[in-house]
């Protein structure tokens, strides 16, 4: 018997599957960037939601991807498929390198060490850093992907290469659940000093989650990029971090329909509301507002309880 | 399932239905502009200016017997929200895209108008962004170099500065103009003693002035924004620098003499004639109109060579009867002074607009602009 | 010599503005364990309501001291009671609920007070009238000082020493402290926590006012969005100073600005945020409390 | 190989200049009940904390058979078989009661990094046998019916039978229990009783920090009595009680609360 959460995804994933034969290429547009999106959130959830690490610095790594694709696609002549694997590898090291320093602080300053990082990041793409980045016009002409002779442009291209990368991204978040790394992460989330007591080691655990998430953020980067033929530093900087911070957190931390709720919330909402321009993001504050007022612990909060169903005896 | 597939074909026939038949009437223009953030002013006069031609248009009948429609887009003079703005554009179908303001949102955006056969028209004056020579591409403005030489040759020929400072922001176009300047100046045996950057909308540009006072320079050329040069200018004389104050093109905007304030007097600004400078009756008509429906003038110059590229590619479909791209593109390359309103319209193979000519203002008391130069 | 003196007036002049709204930060953090992201827009509001206020009072223009203080008292007032609404509306709610809720929600109350600048004001620059402060310059040996400048320094300087004592030396001031150190006891020992949290809004928007009204004054030109910008540079600030505490948020507001004039001047302006943010992450790698703060032991 | 299991040798622990450790000593041998009592604030709860690696003492050394662990970090006091529950119940709240025990599988699980990416069939085996290890520790403390329960939402004494069965599903040589009949009525301190002589046939080690006199009375075999952190006495159950010093200890202590 299938669960409730693996009926929901299962129809979620039909409806995502048929949706280019219902849109228009303009509401393509918006169904490309909407999957590319959930993938950087799911990546930010298993940091944010499931690690429990205050992260606001998560358009980074994306951003990392996409400039990785950038720069071995335009400056180096790479093909589209060959920048796939620097575009995960780079921001998962970096991510070493960056993280561990600071992954001991708590809460808030962490926060803060992450905007830092998003910024210093930013910085080095405005300043075209050994004339790679292309400053703060970026980079453009980023090239489409090529296999066998075949061009994949179109709309309906990018929209299912995007579908294809959600799929694999709920594939590994499903392991990861299903699995030590998985529930370790949510330990040390939910009580470290227990966590720790347990034979958890936090600092792993916790970077384990940043290397993953950053991994996943590169991959979407990387669509990101090639989505748009071009890559610039605005797309990467802390207010969209803050946009996949608050996705996790609206939507329900470590909640997989959450996430995806989040984000059609945060980002498809205000694209339907473009009508009304001016005020979308005042409602939009308020709606932020009054939705953790009404719903603290976010949208559809996460259940637990995920077990083999042998164990599953009792009735209470 | 089978039902559901049912309804899919249903829905994306009728979606068919409605987009084919709404392309058939009109004629899209797209605007790509910045209407909001830092250069909305600039953004919102080109929208206005095609907005108020194509009017005029449509009133007379409109274009091979159809009504334009004009589509606007925001770019917000940023990189990715341009690519964003072009994808948009071309699923809309415009037939040509006007814009964008900033030569960093034209770049991003060339692309994809190139792949998807839209034709582009844009006052950016960065030299790069003819580089691809792209079909679809036409400059209505004015390359960086041709302004680089006509500046270096009035800084050393005319008013004999001895010690330039040059600064630009991080832009690719400011870097980009103050890169030539610099080598222009020294083409013409002049001295740049020091040449800065300085980052657009940090507001407090006094560390860098500061160290500028030390060198005591006898000219500040500033290549950026009207944002940061009215600003720059009036940190400049409250830190007691007395260098003369020369902004590059793209400080030419009401906006600079409200950040300078009093600081404003005696700045100079050299730019492609200004629109009251403008001699031609059209300009003047445009003026008029412009000022008639919006209550204000259009906020500098380059609101009206946009219109001239607009005016261009109406002038050439109604040449070539034709609305496909390709041929009205040819047509527009051997275009040869096509009266527009800010002079003569002639473009070369690449997509450059030739003969252009600059002037110097100096601000006056009154915020009034003088032309200084021979 | 007088430019490196000139980097410091500058840094400092900064550096007091960053400190002014840094107070705002630290005091709301060391009472409600949490960052008021809002609190950079309120500045930015202030700027904008100070400037309406000045424009549609003394439309005739020309410098006049009842013209200043009237705009400075109003705008505080405005800026002050717009803060109390906001900890009313988007904050009180959810004291006991998650720590990241409040965050999400200080997030959105940000967002509605840049988007209701942007709607009421514009989404375009507005620029201050160059003659609200006499442009007199004094030269002090080669080093300049702004009328403007002086002002900065002069009235932060007063406001932070009357906020040191209000905080150490009255009865209020006490229960301020008490609360910021366990709430339960305060409220046990018959202290109004809601009403010391007000006191707090109140104080910390109105610092934060006085900010952004010589934001406006001293840099002219102002936008919707700029709250962000000097938002984050004064929690920057708070932090290294160690938040929470308020001599610490003063002291780290004067660091920042100093450390920021001296890299923009000396090194570059570009790297300025990479080098304030590293300079944060230092700190907190090695003091992860901040330079004043206090290092508490967990308890287990 | 020491003849003891953990020995505590001249330890001493500063607080900010307060001694809450003072010079103690202690031995534990292999499948003891030891006992550590003494009243409120004696510094039992801290010297567990030095054992398990949450504090680091200034002085002295910690033996585990033999070698010193002072300074060791918490998770790897765990992985050389030193397993605790806390005075404070600490449980992931929100998890069911099958997560909370199966954290204790994990220093146990063989799974490689990447199985949190990709299952292998080895990852497969071993899911399987730690979720069926974790079945048998809810078994043995009849926590089957609650399987899927947030621990949040059960009572304090199940949750405290939770968090032992957390503990002792590490498989531990140590089990540390710090005051684990705090909170309990009298028929669960007795099933409590009785789940420790179990471990203890697990051939487990119990130290154990409790007020419940008879209980620890009953159970430990050994004990060291310890006020202001400072060593007072050890002995068996029956040469503690008579033992002046402690008696005065605690009815100092009681004059004091």
């Amino acid at each position: 018997m299938m669960s409730r959460t693996n009926i929901i995804a299962l129809i979620f994933l039909i409806i995502m599957g048929l949706y280019p034969l219902f849109a228009d290429s303009a509401w393509l547009a918006i169904g490309t960037t909407f999957l590319v999106f959930s993938v950087v959130a799911f990546s930010q959830d298993i940091i944010l939601g499931r690690a429990g690490a205050f992260h606001m610095g998560h358009a980074a790594f994306f951003g990392m991807g996409a400039y990785t694709t950038a720069i071995l696609n335009v400056n180096f002549g790479w093909t589209i498929l060959a920048t796939w694997a620097p575009a995960v590898l780079i921001p998962v090291i970096v991510s070493f390198i960056v993280i561990s320093p600071i992954i001991h602080l708590r809460g808030d300053y962490l926060l803060v060490a992450t905007i830092g990082i998003n910024i210093i990041f930013l910085q080095i793409l405005e300043n075209d850093l050994f004339g790679l980045t292309g400053g703060p016009n970026g980079i453009f002409g980023i090239d489409v992907l090529k296999v066998f002779g075949y061009e994949f442009f179109e709309q309906t291209h990018m929209y299912y290469m995007s579908f294809i990368l959600l799929g694999i991204t709920l594939f590994i978040m499903k392991n990861l659940d299903s699995s030590k790394f998985g529930r370790a992460m949510f330990y040390v989330n939910k009580d470290d000093v227990a966590a720790q007591s347990m034979g958890i080691n936090i600092r792993y655990y916790k970077m384990y989650a940043f290397a993953i998430g950053a991994g996943i953020a590169g991959a979407a980067g990387s669509m990101f990029a090639v989505q748009y033929s071009a890559v610039s530093p605005e797309a990467f900087d802390v207010l969209q971090s803050i946009m996949f911070f608050t996705i996790v957190l609206v939507g329900g931390s470590a909640s997989l329909p959450g996430v995806i709720i989040g984000t059609f919330v945060m980002f498809v909402l205000p694209e339907i509301f473009r009508e009304f321009e001016t005020a979308r993001y005042l409602i939009f504050g308020l709606a932020m507002i009054i939705m953790m007022i009404l719903r603290p612990r976010g949208i559809w909060p996460v259940k637990f309880g995920n077990i083999p169903s042998f164990l599953k005896k009792g009735k209470k | 399932m089978r039902i559901l597939t049912k309804v899919a074909t249903l829905v994306a026939l009728s979606v068919f239905l409605v987009t084919a038949g709404s392309a058939v009437d009109v004629i899209k223009i797209g605007v790509q502009a910045p209407i909001t953030g830092k250069y909305a002013n600039e953004g919102q006069s080109i929208d206005n200016g095609v907005r108020l031609v194509i009017d005029q248009i449509n009133a007379d009948g409109g274009l091979l017997g159809k009504q334009l429609e004009v589509v606007t887009c925001d770019d917000e003079g940023k990189a990715q929200k341009a690519a964003i703005c072009a994808r948009k554009l071309v699923n809309e179908k415009v037939l040509a895209v006007i814009g964008s303001y900033t030569s960093g949102a034209t770049e991003a955006a060339q692309t994809t108008y190139y792949r998807n056969k839209t034709l582009q028209t844009s006052d950016g004056t960065s030299d790069s962004l003819t580089k691809h020579k792209y079909w679809t591409f036409f400059r209505n403005s004015f390359q960086n170099s041709a302004q680089a030489t006509f500046t270096a040759n009035y800084f050393v020929k005319e008013k004999g500065y001895k010690k330039i400072v040059v600064i630009s922001d991080y832009s690719s176009y400011a870097v980009g103009l103050a890169d030539s300047v610099t080598k222009a100046i020294e083409n013409e045996g002049g001295k740049v003693i020091y040449q800065g950057k300085i980052k657009s909308g940090t507001q407090n540009f006094t560390a860098v002035l500061t160290k500028i006072k030390s060198m005591n320079p006898d000219a500040i050329y500033f290549s950026g924004y009207y944002t940061d040069g009215g600003l720059i200018r009036a940190q400049q004389l409250q830190l007691g620098i007395k260098a003369d104050f020369i902004g590059g093109d793209s400080n030419d905007n009401p906006d600079f003499m409200k950040l300078a304030g009093k600081s404003a007097e005696g700045t100079y600004m050299i730019n492609f004639p200004t629109p009251d400078f403008l001699p031609y009756d059209a300009a003047k008509k445009f003026m008029k109109d412009y000022n008639k429906k919006y209550g204000k003038d259009p906020a500098s110059v380059w609101a009206l060579m946009n219109v001239d590229g607009l005016s261009a590619i109406v002038h050439a479909v109604r040449e070539t009867k034709s609305l496909d791209t390709k041929t009205i593109s040819n047509y527009l390359h051997k275009l040869k002074d096509f009266p527009g309103i800010t002079g003569p319209v002639s473009f070369r193979e690449d997509g450059e607009r030739i003969n252009t000519k600059f002037n110097v203002y100096q601000v006056q008391a009154d915020n009034s602009y003088k032309i200084v130069n021979k | 010599m007088d430019i490196f003196l000139q980097q410091i007036v500058n840094g400092l002049t900064i550096g007091s503005l960053y400190a002014l709204v840094a107070l705002g930060y630290t005091m709301v953090y060391g009472v409600m364990k949490l960052i008021n992201f809002a609190h950079g827009d309120l500045v930015a509001l202030s700027a904008f309501a100070g400037l309406t206020i000045y424009t549609s009072i003394f439309s005739n223009g020309g410098t006049s001291i009842v013209a200043v203080i009237t705009v400075f008292l109003f705008t505080a007032m405005i800026i002050a009671v717009v803060g109390v609404l906001l900890e009313r509306f988007a904050y009180k709610p959810l004291r006991t609920a998650p720590r990241l809720s409040a965050v999400v929600s200080a997030l959105g109350a940000g967002l509605v007070i840049q988007n209701a600048i942007m709607l009421i004001w514009g989404p375009n620059m507005k620029i201050f009238p160059s003659d609200l402060f006499p442009s007199t310059v004094y030269d002090i040996n080669g080093v300049v000082i702004t009328f403007t400048q002086f002002m900065i320094l002069g009235l932060s300087s007063i406001l932070m020493i009357a906020l040191y004592l209000f905080i150490n030396k009255t009865k209020m001031g006490t229960a301020v402290r008490a609360v910021a150190i366990n709430q339960d006891a305060a409220q046990l020992m018959g202290i109004n926590v809601n009403k010391i949290i007000m006191i707090i809004f109140i104080i910390g928007s109105a610092l934060g006012a006085v900010a952004g009204l010589f934001i406006g004054i001293y840099y002219r030109g102002i936008t919707f969005d700029m709250g962000w910008m000097y938002g984050l540079n004064a929690f920057v600030a708070a932090i290294i100073g160690g938040i929470g505490n308020i001599p610490g948020a003063m002291f780290g507001g004067l660091v920042l600005g100093l450390f920021n004039a001296l890299i923009s001047g000396y090194i570059s302006s570009a790297w300025a945020e990479t080098f304030t943010f590293t300079l944060l992450i230092v700190v907190l790698i090695f003091r992860p409390t901040g330079i004043l703060g206090e290092t508490v032991a967990e308890k287990v | 190989m020491s003849k003891y299991l953990l020995e505590i040798k001249n330890v001493s622990k500063f607080f900010a200049g307060l001694t809450a450790i003072d010079s103690l000593n202690l031995k534990v041998k292999k499948g003891q009940i030891y006992g550590i009592i003494g009243p409120n604030g004696a510094g039992k709860t801290t010297l567990f904390n030095c054992i398990t690696g949450i504090y680091t003492p200034e002085k002295g050394e910690i033996l585990w058979n033999g070698k010193d662990i002072k300074g060791v970090a918490p998770h790897k006091i765990a992985e050389l078989g030193i397993l605790r529950t806390f005075q404070t119940i600490r449980l992931f709240s929100e998890m069911s009661v099958a997560e909370n025990i199966m954290s204790g599988r994990h220093i146990k699980s063989k799974q490689k990094w990447y199985n949190g990416i990709i299952h292998t069939p080895a990852y497969y085996k071993d899911e399987k046998y730690n979720w069926e290890k974790t079945g048998e520790y809810m078994e043995l403390f009849g926590l089957s019916d609650y399987a899927t329960t947030p621990t949040g939402d059960l009572s304090y004494g199940i949750q405290r039978k939770i968090e032992m069965a957390r503990a002792l599903a590490a498989e531990p040589k140590l089990l540390i229990l710090d005051e684990p009949a705090a909170g309990l009525n009298e028929n669960e301190t007795q099933e409590l009783a009785e789940i420790i002589r179990k471990i203890q046939a697990m051939e487990t080690t119990v130290m154990m920090i409790e007020h419940n006199m008879d209980m620890v009375m009953n159970l430990c075999e050994y004990m060291t009595v310890i006020n202001f952190g400072a060593w007072i006495y050890d002995g068996v159950a029956a040469d503690v009680q008579n033992n002046p010093a402690v008696i005065e200890a605690y009815i100092g202590a009681e004059d004091e609360d």
